[in-house]
């Protein structure tokens, strides 16, 4: 690494190799870099990048809301607004006649130094939305194939197979009927009921839950069955949720899975979707990619993980046996606290459930990133370091609350957290609420 | 190049500044009237500097009623004036109804004059001096 | 198509089974299916320690098995479940495996009339399909988006024609997808090739494809469009002409094109499902003409009707000139016939059904846990547990009913008359 | 001088004001028509109520986290916007040209009052010129063009305290003072000081947005 490095007179904050980065740039030529900029900014965006770019008086009161930027000591090229500088306005002012060196450092920011997770828009007096203009170079990058190599390929696994981590189709009931055999051993009843027409629920997780993290789909199977709860889950694609396609800015494909997975509920004829414990997933129903489908809204309600289970507590469907003792904080993903609000509930969530809750300062909305959403984390070992130096304020907030474990209610914060749990060395276990509700909560149904 | 059209920049600025400031004379030992009405109270401004027998000079006004005029009806009557009353007493201070406030009067009167000869103050600061003393000049000087 | 005149439109009620019994005799009795005539209701039941089977009418099939999944009658009335027995998975029709087995069996497909059915299987970590149990010769190492031709002939899926290595985007982008059709795969590949049609003859196949990461077009029978897309949707052959038909996204809006050529002189901000009356002459689609409003476009002329959610479900009455459709606002669902919405919303609705006369159109709903059928805006007087898509007797006078109500199985032949008041 | 001052005053004043009217509603209205080709979504998010709601907690000091974090800035940035646009429009001064043009008044500010609202103008943007100078994130975001910004802001403060003061040359500053003034105006719809039209709407959509959709608040 050659921090500071200076190439063709860009600045490179960091140096990493990445295939997807190199050797796309290698077959950039400015002529396809100015086609490309004009027909995204002309084709594809409108009122909102404009106003945006009118608009920002290039205060700098947005850097404070930047983990990177707190983490770096403040280091300006790191400052949202810095990003954008060294991305869109150029591009802008430019034309699109920018090099190709330029457009793989404008790939760098915008995928790897940016989690999309639009604390900055809370700190900018005008509400311009930083996220979004990151999202439109990733989208640019995106037509001229300079994506980080990892999240690439994570996005052709979407492409291919409708789901994150190249599940193929029979891998997935066969996982799901592996589960509910063992989920058998604990309790004899349960069953993970397949393609049930007329249920009440469709409960869809994330790509890496059959592929590594088969123990939430337990979990998630016997809550549901402790609950008594009418629910099915899809054996055809449609039941993965996650969508990286997103945040490479390949909106044909997010799109596309979108409408797998909605299609997927409404042909098994379900009142709503649960989901699990994900974020991003949830901003992709919930936000992105059904607007890019033209719905407003889901157009079959999604409860994410958090209002589920503060609904079963609350109704009193799942009961705590005995409260957990170590000591947790909590840790609000951007994605459903600034996405959707859920931060009491999930504050509710936790004090059912243990003894002993310690918040996180600041917290709620204004929660640090985890340095791993906004598909950074799915940018693969090169990027590790990225975010490791980029969130040690994450690592000093979680230390500071003296906490055993770090309560992280989505997928990416949670191997992000645990990455820099162990890169600081902090020695905090990082648990999903449902690790914490299926030890706590009672199971009359158990042998 | 840069340097050049920088440096013919302050020049014109400078020029222009002697040109509009060298209007300023020197101490005059005359005396000094203004138009102090009672009934403005304490204004925000000093009275409007205004030496009548110099004014009237210099402007070639004869005819008392020019400033001092009556009105009937809404017309002016041509051959009455009103020197022997107080301006304040058709011009009321904040009402304008009738006739026009009483600051009102003093601007429109004053300024409309100097508009159509294209002479005298026209500017709040001209006639309203912070230090009456130069500029009571500098508004004469005007003439 | 089935022959419907030789099932009984006599008998006007009768209780086909007691399920309430079944729990005493499985401890395990999964969800109910009902056969299409009604003559039979069947569940999967476990049987014993690890043991599973299929119970029809009260009785289990004689072959017991490791697993059971995926239970459906197919339109012929034969019963078809995914079983597992040694680790092998296979299709039991009516209780008989087929003899060959395979690693996994996913998706089942049934032809039209129910005689083939069809499977989605992977053998050794290859991908292919099987019908009546007979599997491709050649299996892909990767598999997705099957399908069938309507006679139940011919099965295809999208396949990977060339190995690559985990992370090898440059590879993958190079085009190593194609469509596979009973096995042989199209010599043209592309980056990506997803949902397909058969013709109706089933010898034509049409696919969405993906020539670049953002090339979008379709292919016929692995010959692309000359027309490039910024994205598209499944195709449909027309059932007369056989021209090919799909949603294509031109600039910032969707609409219909027809072999390349754009069909429908309006846009819309989304269109898919597109669907051709029986005899060809029509074509609708669900399309939102504003953003987040909903609604159904014959030839290009959309609907006044507008739902916010979504529109689902459309369906051409058999003489074409109908059509209905579900539509959502909020948590409500109503059913929308000829662009007007019938009174009455409810938790939950299915495909609409029309008589073969076209004049009337029945549907499976639910409200408040009941279900119910739902006849031209009337619902039925019975509200039950479960109820399944109502079936019109081929004269269209009787309307088949299969319910089940206090746990028993009923299956009623009730007067249309009766439905529609 | 009547010949300059007439000039400035008139016509070139007349010239400001239409272009600061047509180009603030040319903008409105650009924005408005391209958000309705291409970003029609802005209005389907749009709430009114989580608009105001927004716009509520940023226009009053200390109302959002930001301004809490940076206590000096966010009361620089108060008085310094409020004195921008209370003094002028509430001077005695420009009142009366008002009466004397269109025969309307309003409510004036004493004129010492209005005297440190300028001084406040002027010292704000010297902090605000301290904070491109000096602080990193701020200098690494700055153009040229943002030094040209404060300085047409900056301007018609300037040379109105010296105008108003008469120190010397009256005149000639008073006559730079209504240039100024009229640049300034001018620029409002054609540089980034357009964030006095447009920020209203990105803010009111960022709180819709936050408001009615993601049920969260944006301050």
């Amino acid at each position: 690494m050659a921090e500071g490095q200076v190439i063709d007179g860009i600045y490179f904050n960091e140096v990493w190799e990445d295939a997807g980065l190199d050797e796309g740039t290698k077959k950039l030529t400015p002529e396809k870099i100015e086609k490309v900029i004009n027909k995204v900014l002309e084709g594809e965006t409108g009122a909102r990048l404009k106003v945006y770019v009118d608009t920002c008086v290039h205060c700098g009161l947005c850097s404070d809301a930047c983990h990177y930027y707190l983490s770096h000591d403040k280091d300006p090229t790191y400052a949202p607004v810095a990003k954008v500088k060294q991305t869109m306005w150029e591009m802008i002012k430019k034309k699109g006649r920018v090099s190709p060196t330029f457009m793989k450092r404008a790939s760098q920011i915008a995928s790897t130094q940016c989690n999309v997770c639009m604390r900055c828009a809370m700190y900018c007096p005008f509400g311009i939305d930083i996220a979004y203009i990151m999202s439109v170079v990733r989208r640019i990058c995106h037509f001229l194939g300079i994506t980080p190599l990892y999240i690439q390929d994570t996005a052709h696994s979407h492409a291919v197979t409708m789901n994150q981590m190249w599940v193929k189709n029979d891998e997935w009931p066969d996982t799901l009927q592996w589960q509910e055999e063992d989920a058998q051993e604990e309790i004899p009843t349960l069953r993970i009921p397949l393609e049930k027409e007329g249920a009440d629920i469709m409960y869809s997780v994330i790509g890496p839950e059959p592929k590594f993290l088969a123990q939430l789909l337990y979990q998630a199977a016997v809550i549901f069955e402790t609950a008594g709860l009418n629910w099915t889950m899809p054996a055809t694609p449609g039941w993965d949720n996650s969508d990286m396609a997103m945040y490479t800015c390949d909106n044909e494909i997010m799109g596309r899975v979108k409408r797998v997975h909605f299609e997927t509920a409404r042909r098994l004829r379900v009142k709503k979707i649960v989901m699990g414990e994900c974020g991003h997933a949830f901003r992709s129903i919930y936000d992105r990619g059904n607007r890019w489908l033209a719905w407003k809204m889901h157009p079959v309600y999604v409860e994410h993980a958090i209002e589920f289970y503060y609904n079963l507590l609350k109704s009193g469907k799942i009961k705590i046996a005995k409260k957990y003792e170590e000591s947790v904080t909590l840790h609000d993903p951007c994605n459903v606290m600034r996405g959707r609000g859920l931060y009491e509930m999930a504050r509710y969530v936790v004090n059912e459930m243990c003894a002993d809750f310690r918040e996180m300062e600041p917290n709620r909305e204004h929660n640090y990133c985890c340095c791993a959403g906004g598909g950074v984390i799915n940018c693969g070992p090169p990027f590790k370091m990225t975010r490791m130096l980029g969130n040690r304020v994450k690592a000093e907030q979680i230390a500071a609350t003296g906490a055993k474990v770090c309560i992280s209610p989505c997928h990416n914060c949670h191997s992000g957290l645990e990455d820099i749990v162990s890169h600081y060395k902090l020695g905090v276990h990082v648990k999903f609420i449902s690790d914490i509700l299926y030890e706590v909560m009672e199971k009359p149904g158990a042998v | 190049m840069k340097r050049l059209r920088i440096g013919l920049l302050i020049g014109m600025t400078a020029l222009a500044w002697v040109m509009v400031s060298s209007s300023i004379p020197a101490y005059s030992q005359e005396d000094i009237t203004s138009l102090k009405d009672e009934a403005f109270g304490k204004g925000q401004r000093p009275p409007a500097v205004f030496v009548h027998e110099a004014h009237n000079e210099k402007a070639e006004i004869e005819d008392c009623n020019v400033c001092h005029h009556v009105y009937k009806n809404g017309e002016k009557v041509e051959d009455e004036s009103s020197e022997d009353s107080r301006c304040s007493d058709c011009h009321n201070v904040k009402k304008g109804y009738p006739t026009r406030p009483l600051m009102k009067a003093y601007h429109d009167l004053c300024k409309s004059c100097h508009q159509t000869k294209k002479v005298g103050p026209i500017t709040c600061g001209e006639c309203h001096p912070r230090k009456a003393a130069s500029s009571a000049h500098e508004a004469e000087e005007g003439h | 198509m089935v022959n419907m005149e030789s099932w009984d439109w006599d008998t006007q009620e009768k209780t086909v089974s007691d399920t309430n019994g079944w729990k005493d005799k499985f401890e395990w009795v999964e969800e109910f299916q009902a056969s299409p005539d009604g003559e039979k209701v069947a569940a999967i039941v476990k049987t014993g320690e690890a043991e599973f089977s299929v119970c029809v009418n009260g009785e289990a099939w004689e072959n017991t098995f490791d697993k059971c999944w995926y239970l459906r009658y197919g339109p012929d009335g034969r019963l078809s479940c995914i079983v597992s027995s040694e680790m092998e998975w296979t299709v039991a029709v009516d209780g008989q495996a087929w003899d060959q087995s395979f690693g996994y069996v996913m998706e089942v497909k049934f032809s039209e009339d129910g005689k083939n059915v069809c499977a989605f299987i992977q053998q050794d970590g290859m991908y292919g399909a099987a019908i009546n149990g007979e599997p491709w010769e050649n299996l892909y190492s990767n598999m997705t988006n099957f399908a069938i031709s309507s006679d139940g002939q011919h099965t295809a899926g999208s396949v990977q024609t060339e190995p690559m290595d985990e992370g090898d985007i440059f590879k993958f982008q190079s085009g190593i997808f194609t469509a596979a059709v009973d096995g042989k795969a199209w010599d043209k590949t592309f980056v990506n090739v997803w949902n397909k049609a058969f013709s109706p003859d089933g010898k034509r196949l049409a696919a969405e494809a993906r020539m670049t990461l953002y090339d979008y077009t379709i292919v016929v029978d692995g010959v692309p469009w000359s027309e490039i897309y910024s994205c598209v949707w499944e195709p449909i052959f027309n059932p007369k002409t056989g021209a090919v038909v799909a949603p294509v996204k031109v600039g910032a809006s969707w609409t219909l094109a027809q072999d390349g050529k754009t069909m429908w002189n309006r846009s819309f901000v989304q269109c898919w499902q597109q669907i051709f009356s029986p005899d060809a002459s029509r074509v609708a689609a669900v399309v939102a003409p504003k953003y987040g409003k909903w609604t159904v476009a014959i030839d290009g002329e959309a609907w006044h009707s507008i739902f916010d959610d979504m529109v689902s479900d459309m369906v051409f009455s058999p003489d074409g000139r109908r059509l209905a459709a579900v539509g959502k606002n909020d948590y409500d669902y109503s059913v929308i016939v000829d662009d007007t919405v019938w009174n009455g919303t409810y938790d939950m609705l299915w495909q609409p059904v029309f008589s073969p006369d076209s004049q009337n159109v029945a549907i499976r709903a639910e409200k408040q846990g009941r279900q119910t059928i739902v006849m031209n805006g009337k619902p039925w007087k019975q509200e039950c547990e479960q109820v399944w898509d109502p079936v019109f007797s081929p004269d269209g006078s009787k309307v088949l009913i299969r319910s089940i109500e206090g746990g028993r199985y009923i299956r009623r032949v009730l007067p249309t008359t009766e439905l529609t008041g | 001088m009547h010949g300059l001052y007439n000039f400035v005053r008139g016509p070139l004043a007349w010239v400001a004001f239409i272009l600061f009217v047509g180009g603030t509603l040319y903008r409105l209205i650009a924005m408005l028509v391209i958000a309705r080709k291409k970003d029609n979504v802005v209005f389907d998010y749009f709430s009114l109520f989580y608009g105001l709601r927004s716009i509520f907690h940023w226009i009053i000091p200390f109302a959002n986290r930001n301004s809490r974090q940076r206590p000096i800035f966010t009361i620089v940035t108060f008085a310094f916007h409020i004195c921008l646009l209370a003094a002028p429009i509430l001077l005695l001064a420009h009142v009366l040209l008002w009466d004397e043009s269109f025969g309307i008044s309003w409510w004036t500010l004493p004129e010492g009052v209005a005297d440190i609202m300028t001084l406040i103008v002027i010292g704000g943007c010297i902090y605000f010129l301290w904070r491109r100078l000096t602080q990193p994130e701020v200098k690494f975001v700055t153009f040229a063009s943002d030094f040209v910004i404060l300085a047409i802001v900056a301007a018609p403060f300037i040379t109105g305290f010296l105008a108003y003061h008469q120190w010397l040359g009256y005149k000639f500053w008073l006559i730079l003072h209504i240039l100024a003034g009229e640049v300034m105006l001018v620029a409002i719809p054609f540089t980034r000081l357009a964030h006095m039209i447009y920020s209203p709407f990105t803010r009111a959509y960022m709180g819709s947005e936050f408001g009615s959709v993601r049920h969260a608040r944006d301050w």
